[in-house]
């Protein structure tokens, strides 16, 4: 992990977390992963229809971002956001009841696995659109920048999203408006099929920050506490006012990319040696926790996401009689 | 009475607004110093400065996210493309997000937002400025769709577009900036989805919008000379539609006849069309309801060709008389 | 008779057009290996290579503008938009060069391309992967628009569409993929503006578009089984019109129904009221023309509750009830 | 000019160019600002409706830049485009008739001065929108590979085309698929009133070459043969196969931005001072024209756009009857 001259009491307290806190945000991690192995089983056994975006193996990617925000920071999510919705606090309950299209879901059942929103908390939901909330980020920067509040908007987003045009004017909008909005790409390695190698001619994705005189980071996203790190910087720089920061957290995902993708756009080798820098692992290993406990933490989160579904089981469908609902305020 | 031009009226109503609720700002290109392409928000920028009269760089997506980031966290941005045209580039932010975030987050948000673009053609800009796309917005359940036609209206409904909590596209017309009205100084709002009968007569019912409407009154006087009586109705918001006072004029004339500027296949003109003939009026109808809109072309830029493009008042003139004789 | 699902019928004639046409090339996001998102260009990319079959990034700007600069210099490109949806961000592209440049210039250059795009709800992918958007294009001229009902036609209009010289806007629904049907082996085209009379029918005209025809004949064998004779009339493509046939069809039956997924206001049912409104067919109607749509809401992800947002076989045939039993 | 050490017969010989060729190329920029100067007084006389872009004070840009390139190139303008379809070639009598709004202009009057193109001869016309072109480079660019010329095609478009989307998309997609474009960015230092300071928050729109791993030169464009060497080495690089060049040429609008212009956000001063590198006195010079022949030029130039003139009004109207054609082939 971050240092291997330091022990890991001495890397935590040196960022202010104790082992308590530690110890959460592996939990969390572990609770993503069991949510997004549930949501497989779930679609496999026909429970679900639509589509889902999993997040296996990004999960230290959600947790590290979420680390050095506050509860009254706005978020705005990617497709791919089951794991940063649970980052940021949100009911599993509630979450796996928008998943399988209940009344008590967060959006009603209206929304689904791509559209989780809970504006409540200020997360203002994933999207099913590629870049789709990068221009969002740009108006609520605006709106925290003209309320004067030191809150922040965090924008995630994949590595295909950095092409489109929205990525472009929003961050040179924001940059030129000192706003604070950290971008937060999460580079996967592909977008669906498409690789960065192919879709990109430079190195980096953050390279792009310069075009628009901004800082911009790499990252090791499977490395919990070098994301958090990253984070908290770019987080203290948009609320001293110094404006927004472009983030590459380097990541992948281990399943296809929706519900249907034979994946031959990949090898499993390659598979495989990203499944070897696993996040959950790595972060266990490097709190010294041993794998009985953590079997043990494994199966309690698995409790919580099964209480989840029950929760969700139990609920009701939406009545057809309220479908005209919620168009209008 | 006092009267103000539509533009000036438009730039009253976000005076004041702007004096009395803190959360409302403008955004768009050119709209501080250079005070908008139509000058619309002229002096704006004076007295409230930068951060509340945003300048931006040429991205019309941007703009359109910016108006809904700002929104669905507690501000009221009146957002400004400069051409109705441009709006092409807003699209996704404006169809998939703004329209869609209410209902697709289970009602729990609302994005009180309002973006303002001027429309239409006349002034010689040629296919790519001269746009009339109402219907697309009108076709996208979540948006609010305002064509003022009078400076009365263009300050009544820009203000109410503003007090109201969802996106509203509001679209003006580049002819319609210098017409005068008269126009009350005090703050007033014209209700949203409040069809106004701005003329009343027997013999026939045109629903017109924006600039038709002006074109439609004309035109009116003149037939009014020949002995017919035309009665002109103003939808003001195209969508939701307030429909009961057309359906009602029908009835008592027994004849429709819709005018509008945009291109008649697909347009909305289909719709009044439709909403007519589903209603009780049909069976009041004495002739077949007609569409008078642009012709399915790109507007030209040559002068003469620009003009037969849309109707005038001749056209409506003219087609009101075949109505009214049978003829067609 | 050889059958193949609409998904093969248009991977065969982009296989075959591409064979024997230099010029065509396949754009979009995913096509290559991973075959598109609904496997329509699954293995073109082994047969044809990199070059002509040329996955993009996620730049939905880029691809219609790939498009219209190849085709405006001299080759035939189909892009692929991978939802409908997505295609908002393609709109300036579309609508103000694609759409415009021929007249613009004076009708000095063509823009010979093909922009494919599965629509339609009815698989869970809620508010921004369930739009009907046909009616925007069908307000633009210079655009085509195209909507193929069976893998016949599927296969037949896309070659069609493909051999014409202007912007075709092809809507494929992502629920028809897997449907069967009879669709030969060489390659034949369906005229575009070419609608067809799919039923015959004496009581009603039910003109209906994409998956809607499939439920509109479903729906007529329902209503026969009662003595109802339903006529199914698919335009196939929807501007330019082909209207005659329609129109023939109300003067026969004197009742109309149009049936369409997209949402009723705004749509482009309002288009095909007027148009038999404005018709000898008028004279000749028994009942007001009624529209079956969507209903005025984004698309829910609820299962249940996306059923009952868009027209279906039931709904269909209480309508045509209602109707015919003189009930509206 | 670009060198002080050699003689100017000695530069242009470096280059290949004859004096033949360096008087012609002045006399090109006069006519452009001959055929601006009689547009605005046509406009003022009202006999023009619309708007119209001049480019007085760019006509360095627009004259280097068509140099180097071939008439089998391509060209994709921007709205202030008249310079640029001059350099092109293109007849003077047919592109007043078409501003005029006549049936024998190149858009047969349907187009007007913002739509000016010539399809036969690979000017694929200006543009309304802002960056409207740029995405249809990549088509182009596509299309000269799929048919394996070595033709070039140059995109153009101001500083604030730089900031839409299409920018974005576009220059990423000719980079990863080496596409002959060239990108020449007008930088005149103001999108309509808003500056490239207020707009950018870098110092050379050049740089965001870096963010597609192309080239990026910045160049004085008002500088002829400056503009040209750096175009002529972009072009070789895209005839070899090299991919897309983005070039930035610094320069600047004498006039306000369209038909109505207060010019409130820059100075008097600031306008003269770019009047002060005038380019086509600065070529003038460069070339030892002496006053008397350079008016003598420049009243030939005048002449030609009076002929145009003269053409455009005995020219007809498009007759009405004709309103429906060439919407579709
Ligand atoms: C505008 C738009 N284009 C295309 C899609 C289809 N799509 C959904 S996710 C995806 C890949 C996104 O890749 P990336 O941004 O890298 O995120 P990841 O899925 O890898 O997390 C695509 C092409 C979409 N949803 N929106
Ligand atoms: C998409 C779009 N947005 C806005 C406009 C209005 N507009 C026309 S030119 C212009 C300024 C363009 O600036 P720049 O790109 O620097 O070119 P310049 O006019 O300076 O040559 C603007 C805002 C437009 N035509 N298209
Ligand atoms: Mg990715
Ligand atoms: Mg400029």
């Amino acid at each position: 992990m971050s240092s291997a001259v330091n022990t890991f009491q001495d890397e935590l307290a040196r960022r202010g977390l104790s082992i308590e806190q530690a110890h959460a945000m592996l939990q969390t991690m572990m609770e993503i992963r069991a949510f997004e192995e549930m949501a497989e089983e779930l679609f496999a056994r026909g429970l679900v229809h639509g589509t889902m975006h999993l997040s296996i193996g990004q999960e230290a990617s959600a947790v590290g971002l979420s680390a050095p925000l506050r509860p009254d920071d706005y978020l705005l999510n990617t497709h791919r956001g089951h794991g940063h919705c649970l980052a940021w606090g949100s009911d599993p309950k509630l979450m796996m009841a928008e998943f399988m299209g209940k009344e008590t879901g967060y959006c009603r059942g209206r929304g689904g696995s791509m559209h989780i929103a809970d504006v409540e908390s200020n997360n203002l939901g994933a999207n099913g659109i590629v870049a789709g909330g990068i221009p969002i980020s740009v108006g609520v920067g605006l709106s925290i920048k003209l309320r004067k509040t030191d809150q922040v908007v965090t924008s995630i987003f994949g590595d295909g999203a950095a092409n489109e045009g929205a990525f472009h004017e929003s961050l040179n909008m924001a940059s030129i408006w000192n706003l604070p909005v950290i971008y937060y790409c999460e580079n996967n390695q592909y977008a669906m099929s498409m690789s960065v190698e192919r879709a990109f001619n430079v190195e980096k994705i953050s390279q792009r920050a310069a075009a628009y005189g901004i800082p911009g980071k790499t990252v090791d996203g499977n490395d919990l506490l070098a994301v958090r790190d990253v984070v908290a910087e770019a987080v203290d720089r948009a609320r001293a006012g110094h404006g927004p920061t472009l983030i590459e957290a380097l990541t992948y995902r281990y399943k296809g990319h929706s519900k249907s993708d034979r994946q031959l756009y990949r090898t499993r080798d390659e598979v495989k040696e990203w499944q070897s820098r696993d996040p959950i692992l790595r972060f266990a290993a490097f709190l010294e926790i041993d794998s009985e406990t953590r079997k043990a933490k494994q199966a309690e989160a698995r409790q919580v996401i099964e209480d989840a579904l029950t929760f969700a089981t139990e609920s009701p469908e939406p009545d057809v009689s309220t479908i005209l609902e919620g168009v209008y305020a | 009475m006092r009267e103000l031009t539509y533009k000036d009226a438009l730039n009253e109503a976000l005076f004041q607004v702007m004096k009395a609720d803190e959360r409302v700002f403008c955004i768009g290109e050119d709209i501080g110093v250079y005070g908008g392409a139509f000058g619309v928000t002229a002096g704006l920028i004076e007295e409230f400065g930068e951060e509340r009269v945003v300048d931006t760089p040429i991205s019309e997506a941007g703009i359109a996210g910016a108006c809904v980031g700002s929104a669905v966290t507690g501000m009221r941005p009146v957002g400004e493309i400069q051409f109705m045209d441009f709006v092409t580039i807003s699209m996704e932010q404006l169809v998939l997000q703004a329209a869609k975030i209410r209902f697709m987050f289970g009602g729990k948000a609302t994005v009180p937002m309002v973006l303002r673009m001027p429309g239409g053609s006349g002034t010689g800009a040629a296919a790519q400025h001269s746009e009339s796309l109402e219907n697309w917005f009108v076709h996208v359940p979540g948006l609010k769709v305002v064509m003022p036609s009078s400076p009365y209206d263009a300050k009544g409904l820009l203000l109410a577009a503003i007090e109201d909590d969802n996106p509203v596209i509001f679209i003006e017309h580049k002819l319609l900036y210098k017409t005068k009205g008269h126009v009350p100084e005090e703050m007033y709002t014209v209700p949203l989805s409040d069809t106004k009968v701005v003329r009343e007569g027997r013999d026939i019912t045109v629903v017109a919008t924006s600039i038709m409407v002006n074109r439609a009154l004309e035109a009116a006087e003149q037939l009014a000379a020949e002995g017919i009586e035309v009665e002109i109705i103003d939808p003001r918001t195209l969508n939701p539609l307030d429909e009961e006072p057309i359906i009602r004029s029908v009835i008592k004339t027994g004849r429709a006849l819709i005018v509008h500027e945009a291109v008649k296949t697909g347009g909305y003109g289909g719709e009044l069309v439709s909403r007519i003939m589903e209603s009780e009026a049909f069976d009041y109808l004495d002739a077949p309801i007609r569409r008078l809109a642009g012709l399915d072309i790109p507007i030209p830029y040559n002068r003469t060709l620009e003009y037969h493009t849309v109707p005038q008042i001749e056209s409506i003139v003219s087609e009101v008389k075949r109505i009214v004789r049978g003829e067609v």
